[in-house]
């Protein structure tokens, strides 16, 4: 169940590691260096060789695409689509959701508040959205694309979730509940990989999201990501949806309260980090 | 036609750098669909790029390069503001050309 | 300030005092019971994995409850009720073929939705343990088992508590993260004991 | 550039008919029949073993040097489908570089001419089926130079 993995952007330790290695080669205790180097450091080194040129910027590109060209029953574009900072704001829109609207009086995460745009701007029926929101090999999903477009106008914006309103507050109180909420076949909960620091599963380290701030800020600003063992861009949404897959759970509903609860969760620990998606992942 | 490239070109005391991210399934021909039919063989088995009209880097692709392929190369002389002129063809005889300006 | 005003301060301080976690203790328990509801609406039938299996039993609404610290009462009587309820082999043999064992061990598929019911579910156990010293890739989420057997031996004893620890974790742990495998099903009696010989048969990865 | 070759671009054009089509619909390529490139090398890129593939590269017996060729990749990939490597080398008069990958169904996966100008050094992403060794080749004055590295593919997260 490896959910999050941590991040790309470790470089300073990155750069750390690949001197040490490098020192410690050419010294005469090369034989002793070779178990100095772990496995966890290896993966590291892999992922920083595979950071730059990230396929999910054509994601970005067709997104933005479909946010500004005319579509639905209504012909209109989403450029008066207001994603929490007025409409038609999308720059540093993704660092402060899931946020409380007025208008459909509900706390929605990115990809529920795209739905709501989609539905009420250009008349998409909610149903053609939901049916299939997720990408697969043989066709993009017009809603992920939205999602990574919105995300990357948030690079380098600083993760600033409020929870004074108290329906956000209690979105985060219940999605603190839904991590922890062990169940199904395996017993598993979101709790029983992602609650201790410094492990992993097979090769891949597993964040600490209920009480290690920075592993929470890496895994939560890392999304979405292009997932390159699958070829595709992937949302937040889907990043859930496959968590509870393999935790042997029902399925989510796609933008329902207990993922977006379970977003303000994860997005509220992410707090001050620097948002640096759509990232680059296995 | 293909879908477009992501190319950056950044010169640096007078070497350019380019790289070069193109968008393609880059299908090996030997993977099968869950129904157990094969998926036909398609890839990018070209790739050239330009600059001021002479070929600065050719490659020909197999069947194992990855999905959306990646490419990192240098070459001496070009300057901030000039074209570098990226194209591809692959097996089905689709193609694509793009072009970025050099960076300083 | 007259005696009467400051007894009515101290009164309707230490009411403060001891309203104050009753309220906190409302309002969680709100919430639990909101949490609740809000997961059996929002989790949907999917292939195989129907929307009943977030009806948690005991042993999972508790450790869920007090987030896998139960109170030490309450933790050793849902243990004693795991306890009691392992099907122990009735040919009184534990142990199986370890390279069968390598193979579930190796596997993490299984009762997911997209795994189709008569799918074999595998062991899942590179997933969490180191076994076999040739594979690298294994998670660290549970403790190395690495020369379990060279370490421990190979006598009855070790054999039956071996085969009652991958049956079911939980009756040594209330709020283990591994996960029942015959409790709930998840392997069959003669997977297990392939496990419990990967673990300690001389000849298995795990102990050479 | 030989007439044999513009010839068998040309029929790559007749057979093929995509770019045709491209250049009534304004494309700009960059592959036109008179500037075309050195024919894709079927037989190099079809072959299944690593002899097979040197040879229908012309290099049947290159030399071992891990001194003038260096060849970075990941000691273990997270993911085959995506493996990063990058060929450079110190010989002079390099003319083109090689990837291949040992195990792979077909083991050659890509060819790069270097032309005068540009350095001797490249970077892409490979696929590998399962661990294996990345072969680097580099025809330097005419001459094939190789080296070889493992790559161990692990399985990744959690298998379901």
């Amino acid at each position: 169940m490896a959910i999050f993995y941590q991040g790309d952007q470790m470089k300073n330790k990155q750069i750390h590691q690949a001197f040490m290695v490098l020192a410690l080669s050419m010294s005469f205790a090369a034989v002793a260096a070779e178990s100095a180097v772990t496995d966890s450091e290896r993966i590291e080194q892999y992922r920083e060789m595979i950071s730059d040129g990230n396929p999910a910027e054509f994601d970005e590109m067709r997104g933005e695409e479909l946010w500004k060209k005319p579509g639905g029953p209504k012909m209109a574009s989403l450029e008066k689509c207001n994603l929490g900072k007025g409409a038609g704001v999308v720059k540093g829109a993704y660092a402060e959701l899931p946020k409380y609207f007025k208008d459909t009086r509900r706390v929605q995460d990115l990809e529920s508040r795209l739905l709501t745009c989609m539905t009420t701007l250009q008349g998409i029926p909610e149903e053609e959205i939901t049916a299939k929101p997720f990408a697969s090999a043989k066709k993009a999903s017009d809603i992920s694309s939205l999602a990574t477009y919105v995300v990357g106008q948030s690079k380098g914006v600083k993760m600033k979730v409020s929870t004074k309103h108290p329906k956000v507050k209690e979105s985060y109180e219940i999605g603190k509940r839904i991590f922890n909420y062990r169940a199904g076949p395996y017993d598993f909960g979101c709790s029983t990989c992602h609650a201790t620091s410094g492990v992993r599963i097979r090769m891949q380290d597993l964040p600490n999201m209920r009480s290690n701030k920075k592993d929470a800020q890496i895994a939560y600003t890392g999304w979405p990501a292009y997932r390159v063992s699958q070829g595709l861009t992937r949302s937040f949404q889907w990043r859930l949806n496959d968590c509870f897959r393999q935790q042997r759970f029902p399925e989510p509903k796609f933008a329902s309260e207990a993922t977006i609860a379970l977003t303000t969760y994860l997005a509220v620990s992410a707090n001050g980090a620097e948002y640096v998606g759509p990232g680059l992942k296995r | 036609m293909g879908n477009p490239m992501k190319i950056r070109a950044a010169v640096k005391e007078g070497v350019t750098e380019v790289k070069i991210l193109m968008q393609h399934e880059m299908e090996t021909g030997l993977r099968k669909e869950a129904d157990g039919t094969l998926v036909p063989a398609w890839f990018i088995t070209e790739v050239k790029a330009q600059y001021q009209g002479r070929t600065v880097l050719e490659a020909q692709f197999g069947q194992s390069v990855s999905k959306n392929p990646y490419l990192m190369f240098r070459f001496k002389g070009g300057s901030a503001g000039e074209k570098v002129t990226v194209s591809w063809v692959d097996n089905k005889g689709d193609n694509r050309a793009d072009e970025a300006t050099i960076t300083g | 300030m007259n005696s009467k005003l400051i007894m009515s301060i101290a009164v309707s301080a230490s009411l403060a005092l001891l309203a104050a976690p009753a309220q906190a203790e409302k309002v969680a328990s709100g919430l639990d019971a909101k949490t609740a509801m809000i997961v059996k609406r929002d989790f949907l039938d999917k292939g195989i994995a129907k929307a009943t299996r977030v009806n948690q039993d005991a042993l999972q609404a508790a450790c869920s409850k007090y987030v896998d610290n139960p109170p030490t009462k309450l933790k050793a009587k849902l243990e004693a009720a795991e306890t009691a309820a392992i099907k122990w082999p009735a040919d009184g043999q534990y142990m199986g073929d370890w390279q069968a064992g390598e193979k579930l061990a190796q596997s993490g598929k299984g009762m997911t939705w997209s795994d189709k019911a008569e799918d074999p579910a595998g062991g899942n156990c590179y997933n969490c343990h180191q076994l076999s010293g040739k594979e690298i890739a294994y998670g660290t989420i549970g403790p190395s088992l690495r020369n379990y057997g060279k370490t421990r031996g190979t006598g009855e004893d070790v054999q039956r508590y071996t085969y009652g620890r991958i049956y079911n974790a939980k009756a040594m742990n209330a709020c283990a993260n591994m996960p029942r495998f015959g409790h709930m099903g998840i392997l069959t009696e003669a997977q297990i004991k392939d496990l419990v010989a990967l673990l300690l048969d001389p000849e298995s990865g795990v102990n050479k | 550039m030989s007439k044999e070759i513009d010839l068998g671009r040309r029929r790559a054009i007749t057979t093929g008919g995509g770019m045709g089509l491209l250049a009534l619909f304004g494309g700009v390529s960059l592959f036109r029949p008179g500037d075309a490139l050195a024919e894709w090398n079927k037989p190099a890129f079809t072959s299944k073993a690593m002899d097979e593939a040197l040879g229908s590269l012309g290099a049947t017996s290159p030399e071992d040097n891990s001194v003038f060729i260096q060849l970075t990749v990941p000691e273990i990939a997270e993911n085959g489908a995506v493996v990063p490597v990058t060929v450079s080398s110190s010989l002079t008069n390099v003319e083109q570089i090689s990837i291949m990958v040992d195990k792979n169904p077909n083991v050659l996966a890509a060819v790069f001419t270097i032309p005068q100008g540009t350095e001797a050094m490249v970077t892409t992403r490979v696929k590998m089926g399962k661990t294996a060794n990345v072969v680097a080749l580099v025809k330097a004055d005419g001459k094939f130079y190789r080296t070889a590295k493992e790559v161990k593919v692990t399985a990744g997260g959690c298998g379901g």
